[in-house]
């Protein structure tokens, strides 16, 4: 049911793309333009995640936008783990998805700023990948720094599609995705040409380096976190993380409804 | 036309569906119109503020979910200050459900709740924790359910209805006591308490251990303490557990309740509530009934009204 | 290879897992060999014939059904003069449920058992009504059960399983009085009230009105009554309700059941016993258990065995 | 699982066939070769509804057996009624169908049998359908009448095969499946040539004529009667009916057990 104009809307989209990425990554598209074009880089969809014919667990399950805009179908790219993602990977083209959204904060980019920095690993990049074009389009260059464990785990050109983005990756496979080696690396780029600002999604330990770092130079940063949901709206309250504070404390934030993204010094590791 | 118009003793609702507490929040009008619901539900608002329990906090199970969110909140004077206008932006009449620890604090809070302008009635959480009683809910026990209500009907004029637990072993005796006490309505059910095991992990999946049991596998015991309580007081009750679609209502209503509240099925389909009036105006229309409120017991034993038709 | 030999007091099986009653009979050795069970388990034999309720007796729901059989039976008499020679060409022990409507019956049912030979156990279904207390069930309150229950004690040397209703509001209390009164185990839980409404015809979809629930949607209710009462009492607790799967079965041996029962499954999978027999041997081989008594109670609070390992 | 040697299985099997029979029906074929073989006119198998996609109710439903033998596929026809059946007729070529069975008592025909006369009406047919086949091979010729709304509803080819039954329909349309007329003839049936014995399924009406002319006329009968089931093998005492016994009282008899198929005069209207 779409009750136009809300902003959030529930509505069966039809699948017009649902093909596997790699050995454990699949990616779907969506017919949804106007929901397309309502999203922004790093907010989310709710997923009722039933297979073609009907079977999935009882929850929803979140997924971050990967492609959106008004020229393109809506996209999601996500790691086949459980029986929500094994159901959603079930479908077919022609088969229609339960969405819910777009929901929660995204990522902020100011106009003002020339170069950012992004740091991935893993299904992260779907949350990033939609910033490229948005930078793109404010002519912010993307420089970006992708973790994987082999070159067929990257999905290089599922995060940049055609935004022009930089893209240097680092693998496990030969040592250069170590912390120490990206941490060498984000120095080099930091001395190199200091970015208005740093983003990171989907590995807890590149995030608390990227938090030091980026303190360290005194560069903002945000982070989109996840979290276990119910609502998805900002209902139940079991999707909460702790925030520090400005008093120095923290406080219990809903990701779904205060994040997904926060800002990057605020955050806690998980 | 279907007449959908509902009354719980002095409050008018427009119709009989209403969202269960801790299940909706000004968030879901992000929706849809929230003009179009037959009465507000705010989250248990606590005398004090809480952060509420560690973490998993919910998880599924097969056609329904445990939860064991601790009622996490600011307190009732960033309630009154902050929350109470806000909801006042709707139309519908607003029902704050109310939850504290011991009698005094009930009644207290009550008292503060009936001062303050804009309020409908009152939903007393009674299934929460009774600090005096070992932490056992005050809906566990028809004495102490009553000794809430009293306290609060004491200091208050609102209309208050009596939110039940089914954990008790006689709801039909707690409920009769929250009327003889001075409630308006009874409220049933809040959850049923649950349990989930990760056999991965050998511990439970909620941080807090146990958790509240809800959604559409709950909903025969909802249905049938509605039943037991619809038979054992006059004042009208109100039905929720696992309510997700128009056809779950009018069992609601034929099993004796006068309104039902939709939970769980939200955090599903943010528009179960709009999907469950429009139902229920499209099934009276189907079957000839001019107002909703006629569906009201048609089950119960002795009613034998349908057949009489 | 995996050792899975339980112990319920005096009573050796060669596995934790055998049929709930009233699911389970006879004609299942048309669909696998009953010798590979933990124990049979008879439909809930009583003193006298009854023909049972109304139809329809049995409807389902979201992952459940709702039954209401009423016990029908040719009595006690038949029973061990036919069902008790028929039942001991199978190898498993032989638990035979016993349901009587007064202390007395249960006592003389119990007593005439204990005369018969090849019985292992006596489950006593205490979750029936109780003639002499306004027909609430003997398990709903710790005093009734007791009094069931050391009446059949006293006449009796055969080892008395209680099987307690979910009915209650303080199962704790209850399981601990069947202790005390002698129980040697405690069986949790039979089926929790819930109803069901035919909303085309307005009358409950069973002809006896309110029924039985059970199924998967039951299970984390079930779950719980396991877990709170392994915690309450020194005897062994069989978990049974909603049980469908291996994982299943695990969840409830780690909230701290010694043993296990599958119901309603079996009318949706005949070969579910056998299916969560090969499973948990599947499960303890992958986990690296030796023996399935092993993960009797891991999950409860303060074991903490797993996370040592 | 199948556990052989024992008498009932529980098995997934392989649609061969799913198709529409006119307005209301469907038809199912399942390659289970040896199940099929097992199978006996008047039995039926317990069938998990689950479309393509695992949804479904959570009851199995009770079928009986339309088609069976070494050489035949297993097969199932029935009225598409509600969620369970709908879940069946959802079925494609290739899905798999868990079923339970055979279950029951079927039909008896004694060899020395000359001649019966089956009376089905509207789906009632698909139960008795396999007895012609039997019949047929026993030398037994089958005169059968079937009452049916219209010509459209009548399915003689689903019933009768290549089994050669004389089949003769009679229609509400044109009045020919009226009690008076459907009695008449029956009645010249029975002066022209009695029957050996009768048969009927799936109409109280045309059960209580049958009942009532066959004890007229002495001619022993079986009727095959339904009822809600739980679990289909005889364990929950849901499914009972009252039968006459024969000191004149009834009992309560479970028709997944002691059934479906009861003596005609012992059996009792619904
Ligand atoms: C805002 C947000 C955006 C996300 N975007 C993506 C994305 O673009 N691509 C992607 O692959 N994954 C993403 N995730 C994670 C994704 O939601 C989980 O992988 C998914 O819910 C797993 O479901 P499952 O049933 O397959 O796995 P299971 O492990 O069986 O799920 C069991 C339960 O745990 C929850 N859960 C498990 N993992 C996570 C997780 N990492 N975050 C939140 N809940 C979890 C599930 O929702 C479910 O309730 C996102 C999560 C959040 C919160
Ligand atoms: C032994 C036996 C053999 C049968 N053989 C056939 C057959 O060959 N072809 C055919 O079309 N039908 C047959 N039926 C009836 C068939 O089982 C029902 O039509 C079917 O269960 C309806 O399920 P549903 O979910 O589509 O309908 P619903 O009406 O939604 O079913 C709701 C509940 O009622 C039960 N129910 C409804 N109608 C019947 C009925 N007539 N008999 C028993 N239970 C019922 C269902 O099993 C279910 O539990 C047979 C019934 C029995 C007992
Ligand atoms: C996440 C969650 C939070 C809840 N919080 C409250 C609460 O604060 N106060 C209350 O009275 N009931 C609370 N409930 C219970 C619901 O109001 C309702 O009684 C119960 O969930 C059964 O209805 P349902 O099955 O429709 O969800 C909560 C339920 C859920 C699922
Ligand atoms: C049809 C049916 C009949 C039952 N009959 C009995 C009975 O005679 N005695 C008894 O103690 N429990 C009886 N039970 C309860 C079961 O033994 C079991 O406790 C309950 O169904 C929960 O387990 P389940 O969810 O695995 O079915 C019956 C349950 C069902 C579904
Ligand atoms: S998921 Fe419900 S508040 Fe975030
Ligand atoms: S269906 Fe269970 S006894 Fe017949």
């Amino acid at each position: 049911m779409d009750l136009a104009p809300f902003p959030v809307a529930e509505r069966d989209a039809v699948v017009i793309e649902s093909a596997p990425v790699g050995r454990r990554y699949h990616r779907l598209r969506l017919d949804a333009p106007d929901l397309s074009a309502r999203g922004r880089p790093g907010q989310f969809f709710h997923l009722l995640c039933r297979d073609g014919g009907g079977n999935g667990p009882y929850l929803r399950r979140p997924m971050s936008i990967w492609r959106c805009g008004a020229e393109e179908p809506l996209g999601f790219l996500f790691h086949v783990k459980g029986r929500g993602t094994a159901a959603l990977a079930a479908l077919r083209a022609g088969d229609r998805l339960s969405v819910v959204g777009p929901l929660g904060q995204g990522f902020s980019l100011h106009p003002s700023w020339r170069r950012i920095l992004i740091l991935a690993r893993g299904v992260g990049l779907a949350t990033l990948a939609p910033l490229t074009d948005a930078a793109a389009r404010l002519g912010i260059a993307v420089d970006a720094v992708l973790s994987a464990r082999d070159p067929a785990d990257l999905m290089a050109d599922e995060f940049a599609g055609a935004s022009g983005a930089l893209v240097t990756p680092v693998f496990d496979a030969d040592g250069s995705s170590d912390p120490a080696a990206v941490e060498a690396l984000l120095r080099a780029r930091f001395e190199a040409a200091r970015p208005d600002a740093v983003f990171t999604c989907g590995s807890n330990r590149l995030f608390l380096l990227l938090q030091r770092l980026s303190a360290e130079y005194a560069i903002p940063g945000q982070v989109a976190l996840e979290q276990q949901m119910g609502c998805g709206l900002g209902m139940c309250f079991c999707c909460v993380r702790p925030i520090r504070a400005p008093d120095g404390g923290t406080v219990n934030l809903r990701v779904c409804a205060e994040g997904p993204v926060f800002d990057l010094q605020a955050a806690l590791g998980w | 036309m279907v007449d959908l118009t509902t009354r719980i003793g002095a409050v008018t609702l427009a119709n009989p569906v209403m969202p269960a507490s801790g299940t909706f929040g000004p968030e879901l009008a992000q929706v849809f119109d929230l003009g179009l619901l037959g009465a507000l539900v705010t989250k248990s608002v606590t005398p004090e503020p809480r952060s509420g329990n560690p973490l998993p906090r919910l998880c599924e199970t097969e056609a329904g979910i445990l939860n064991s969110i601790g009622i996490p909140g600011k307190g009732l004077d960033h309630f009154i200050a902050h929350a109470i206008p806000e909801w006042r932006r709707f139309r519908p009449p607003l029902v704050v459900s109310l939850s504290a620890g011991t009698n005094a604090a009930f009644a207290e809070a009550a008292a503060r709740l009936a001062d303050t302008p804009g309020i409908a009635a009152i939903e007393a959480n009674i299934s929460c924790p009774n600090l005096e009683e070992d932490g056992r809910a005050f809906a566990m026990f028809p004495e102490s359910a009553a000794a809430a209500i009293a306290a609060m009907r004491a200091r208050c004029a609102l209309p208050i209805w009596a939110k039940l637990s089914p954990n008790t072993g006689d709801i039909a005796a707690v409920a009769r006591a929250a009327e003889e006490a001075g409630a308006d309505a009874i409220v049933v059910a809040n959850t049923i308490l649950g349990l989930a095991i990760d056999i991965e992990k050998a511990t439970p999946k909620l941080g807090a251990g146990m958790g509240g049991f809800s959604g559409p596998a709950f909903k025969p015991i909802a249905l049938r303490l509605t039943w037991q309580c619809a038979q054992a007081v006059r004042i009208p009750v109100i039905g929720v557990g696992g309510i997700a679609t128009a056809e779950d209502a009018v069992e609601f209503m034929m099993a004796g309740a006068t309104a039902v509240q939709v939970g769980t099925a939200s955090f599903i389909s943010p528009t179960a509530l709009v999907q469950v009036i429009d139902g229920l105006r499209d099934f009276c229309t189907r079957r000839g009934f001019a107002r909703s409120a006629d569906l009201t017991g048609l089950a119960l034993p002795g009613s034998g009204r349908l057949a009489a038709e």
